[in-house]
C-alpha cells in the first residue's frame, strides 16, 4: 500500500486566504507586488474593501479582460487594471499623502528577511553588483497602520528568513504585525514572535527548527 | 457594504468631545460648513480648539460658535473681518486664546499634518513676531523657519457633491480649507449640497477622495452667512 | 484774478495707473485688499495679466453684475468676483504653492510703513488693543518675486510712512521692491531709496521733506 | 495674448542646456513624454541630471536618452524594471550615477521644490541605509529624517487636455508625477494630446493650473513605450 505523502503547510492561496481573513470589512489597503496582489482574490463574501496603488489610483477593480487594457491604466506593479465606481485618480504627492500620513489601513508586503523585532527587509540583498531599488516601501511600512508580510517560511535554498536580525539593508525598523507563511501565522509582539495558528501537518517544533528567531506559543 | 452618509446633522457631529480640536472649512463664508457648526452648538460640546481662517461674521455659524462660550482656542490668519464682533470683544476681553498664523503657513501645517510631515521649513514670518521663538536656519544663503503640522480630531467641511465613499467635489472659492482638513482631521465631517450613486463623480475630477472622508450628511439648501448676517439672526433661534 | 490752486501729487487713480504701467505682459499677480485692487482697471492694452486670489483662484475676472454675485465666488477681499476663460479653481495648500513657491510675478500691497531698506509693515500697528490679523500678507512678501507698494506717502495725519527703521512689527524684511506714492515712484536699491519720478508739482526738496529716509535722485 | 503654444518638438525643448537638471514625469510608460524626450534626444544636450520614478526601458524614451551617455546622473525610486537593460549595465559599469529615494519621498522633494518649501521631515527611510548621513529629529516620540526640496531647471510631462494658458488635465494613472513636477521646474515643458481653447476646461476639473507651465506642444497620437519595446526599436531610428 502506497502511503500518500502527506501536504505540508499552506499553499500560497492558502496564504493570500489567511491574509485576506485578516483585513477587515471597509478597509483601504494597499497590496505589494507579487504575492500580495493575490490576496484581493479571497476576499470574503460581504466584506469590501478599497484597493490604493500608490501610482495615484483609489479603488482598483480587477485585471481588465484582453484587449480591454489601457497602458496608461496600471498598478504598482505596473499591470494594467481596472477601476471601480467610485475610484478617483491623483498625483504622487498627493497618493503619498494617503501612505505617510496613516490614512491606509491594511498594507501586504513581500519580505526577504523579517526579524524577532518587527524589522523588514525587502528592497535589497546589499550585493555589490545588485542595482538599489527601493520603489514605494519605506514609506508603506513607516505610513501604513498594519503591515502585513506574506512570505514562503523559508528561502529557496532552506534557509530561514525569520531571525534574529536581518542581515540584508532594512526598508523598515519595527515594522511588521504579522508573518504569514506556509507554515504558520505568527504575531511580532512586544515580547517575541508568537504562532496564532499552524499550518497543516505543522508543529511547533518543525516550524521552530524552520525558524532562526525564539517562537513562542 | 461601505456608505459614509448618515442621516441628520446631529448624528454626523455626536461623537465630537470636550476639548477636542476641531478644523473647519471656510474663507469668510465661502465653504463655511454653517449647518454643520449649528448642530455643533446644538450637541454641547465644549473647551474646543478650532483650526479655521477667520472667527465668523455676526452671531451665527463660526461665530455663534465662539459667542456660546465654546471654544477656548483660535488658531487662524484673520480673525477680524466685516461683521465680526464677537471674536474681537471676547479676545479683548481675555476671554478666549489666538494663535496666529500666516495664511500659506496654515494651509501647509494642515497639509503637512494629513501627509504624515511633522515639520517643514518656510520662509513666510522670518524677521517678524510670528516667528519669535521658533527655530530659524539658512538654507542655500536664505533663512526659514521651522512650523510643525497640525492635526485636528474632526475637521467640519462644505462640499459640493458626495458619494458613498466620501469622493467630493467643492464649487468655487468654496473649495479653499476642505480638502487639506479633510487629510488631517481623525474624523471628517462633510457636508454635501448633493450626494449621488458611486461612479456618478468622473475619477478624474474627484477633489478630495473618500479615503480622508468619515461622514457624509447632504445639506442641500445651504444658509448663506452673509444673508442670516443681513437678517441679524443670532444661533440658536 | 483768482490764482486756481495747484494739484500736487497723484491722485489715487493716477497711482494706480503707474502701478500698472510697471507690469509687463502675461504676468501672473496678486492684488492686495483695497487700493492695490484699482490696479487691475488700469492695465495699458494689449497686455493681458492673470490675477491670483489666494482663496483659490487664477484667472479672476471683473466684478460680478448686480444681482450675479455668486457668494462662494470671492476674492481674497471677501468680495464677488467672476472667472475668465481658461480660469481654475484650487485649494489653499495649492494656492500658497504658487505664492510661497516664486510662481507669482507682482504682488501689489498696501503699506503701513516702509523702511529705507525696504522692510514692510503692514498687518498691525502692535497696538496692545487690536486685534492682530496677517491673512497672507507675509506668505506673499517671501514668495513673490517682485513686492509693489501702493500707498499714500504720508498718514492721514501728515506722519511720514518711509522711514529710517519701521517701528510696528514687520510683514517682511528687506522685500520691497518699489513704492508707488502720490508723491512719487520710489525704488528700493542696495544703496538705498531712488526716486524714480516725481509726481506733478512735487519736488525733490518736497518730497524729502515728506520723507524720513533718506532719498536718492 | 498670452499663448503657451509651440509649433514643433524641437521649438518646445529648444533651450535646454547642457548640465540642466531635467524632471520627467511617468511611472513606467504611463504619463512618460516620449515624444519629447525623443526630441530632447535630438536636440543634443548633454551631462544632465534626470529625476523621474523609473530609468525606462528597453531602448526608447528616458532609456534611449541614458544609452547615448547625456545622463550623469539619475534621481529615481525604482531605476530596474521589467525590460529595463540600459541604465543597469552602466551602472555596474560605473558610468552612471544614481541617487535612490524612496517613491513618496522623491514624490515630496519635488513639491517641496514646486511650493517653496526647502526641507521637510518624513518617516520614510530612518534607520535605513537610504537615511545615513542625514539629519535625523524625533518629534514626539517618533524619528524623522530630514529631506530636501528638488528644484529642476526643466520638466517634461505628459498630460491630456492642455489650453493657451497651460491649463492641464491628464488620464488615469498618467498623472502621477506630472502635476507637481510642473510647479517645481523653472521652465516645464508639456506634450499634450490636444490643445482645446481657454475656456474648454473646467475651472473646476483643471489639475494643473497653467502658472506652473510655460510650452505646450500637441502631441495627438503619442507612441506607448510597451509597443516601440515589443517591436524592439531603439531611438534615433
Amino acid at each position: 500500500m502506497v502511503e500518500k505523502q502527506l501536504k505540508i503547510g499552506w499553499s500560497k492561496t492558502e496564504m493570500a486566504q489567511n491574509v485576506a481573513m485578516d483585513i477587515p470589512d471597509g478597509s483601504y489597503v494597499n497590496l505589494g507586488i507579487g504575492m500580495p496582489e493575490m490576496v484581493a482574490d479571497f476576499v470574503p463574501s460581504g466584506r469590501e474593501l478599497i484597493y490604493q496603488t500608490e501610482n495615484g489610483l483609489l479603488g482598483m477593480g480587477a485585471v481588465p479582460m484582453a484587449g480591454q487594457e489601457d497602458p496608461e491604466l496600471i498598478n504598482a506593479g505596473k499591470k494594467p487594471v481596472t477601476t471601480i465606481p467610485g475610484a478617483c485618480f491623483f498625483h504622487h504627492a498627493d497618493s503619498f499623502t494617503m501612505i505617510r500620513g496613516g490614512h491606509i489601513d491594511v498594507c501586504v508586503l513581500g519580505a526577504m528577511q523579517i526579524s524577532k523585532n518587527g524589522d523588514l527587509a525587502n528592497w535589497s540583498t546589499g550585493a555589490v553588483d545588485a542595482i538599489p531599488a527601493v520603489g514605494g516601501a519605506m514609506d508603506l511600512v513607516a505610513g501604513v497602520k498594519r503591515i502585513l508580510v506574506i512570505t514562503q517560511h523559508n528561502t529557496k535554498d532552506g534557509k530561514p528568513k525569520i531571525l534574529n536580525q536581518c542581515s540584508y539593508p532594512l526598508t523598515g525598523k519595527g515594522v511588521v504585525e504579522s508573518i504569514y507563511t506556509n507554515l504558520a501565522i505568527i504575531d511580532v509582539k512586544k515580547e517575541g514572535l508568537f504562532v496564532r495558528k499552524l499550518g497543516p501537518n505543522v508543529d511547533f517544533e518543525y516550524l521552530q527548527k524552520h525558524t532562526e528567531a525564539k517562537l513562542f506559543q | 457594504m461601505i456608505n459614509k452618509t448618515v442621516q441628520s446633522l446631529a448624528e454626523a457631529v455626536q461623537n465630537i468631545h470636550d476639548g477636542a480640536t476641531i478644523m473647519i472649512s471656510g474663507f469668510g463664508e465661502a465653504g463655511s460648513p454653517i449647518e454643520l457648526i449649528h448642530a455643533l452648538i446644538d450637541q454641547g460640546a465644549k473647551d474646543l480648539t478650532v483650526v479655521s481662517n477667520n472667527t465668523g461674521s455676526g452671531n451665527v455659524g463660526l461665530a455663534a460658535l465662539i459667542e456660546q462660550r465654546r471654544v477656548k482656542k483660535m488658531i487662524c490668519s484673520f480673525p477680524r473681518t466685516a461683521n465680526s464682533t464677537v471674536f474681537p470683544e471676547l479676545y479683548n476681553a481675555g476671554e478666549i486664546e489666538l494663535e496666529l498664523v500666516p495664511q500659506g503657513t496654515l494651509a501647509e501645517r494642515i497639509r503637512a499634518g494629513g501627509a504624515g510631515i511633522p515639520a517643514f521649513y518656510t520662509p513666510a514670518s522670518v524677521n517678524t513676531p510670528l516667528a519669535e521663538g521658533k527655530e530659524c536656519r539658512v538654507f542655500d544663503g536664505i533663512e526659514y523657519v521651522l512650523e510643525r503640522g497640525i492635526k485636528a480630531d474632526f475637521s467640519l467641511v462644505k462640499c459640493e457633491l458626495a458619494d458613498r465613499y466620501g469622493n467630493l467635489t467643492y464649487h468655487a472659492t468654496a473649495r479653499n480649507f476642505g480638502p487639506v482638513m479633510c487629510t488631517a482631521a481623525t474624523t471628517s465631517i462633510v457636508q454635501a449640497k448633493k450626494v449621488v450613486e458611486a461612479g456618478i463623480i468622473d475619477p478624474e475630477i474627484v477633489v478630495t477622495p473618500g479615503i480622508f472622508v468619515n461622514h457624509i450628511i447632504e445639506v442641500s439648501n445651504p444658509a448663506h452667512e452673509s444673508d442670516l448676517v443681513a437678517q441679524k439672526l443670532t444661533y440658536p433661534w
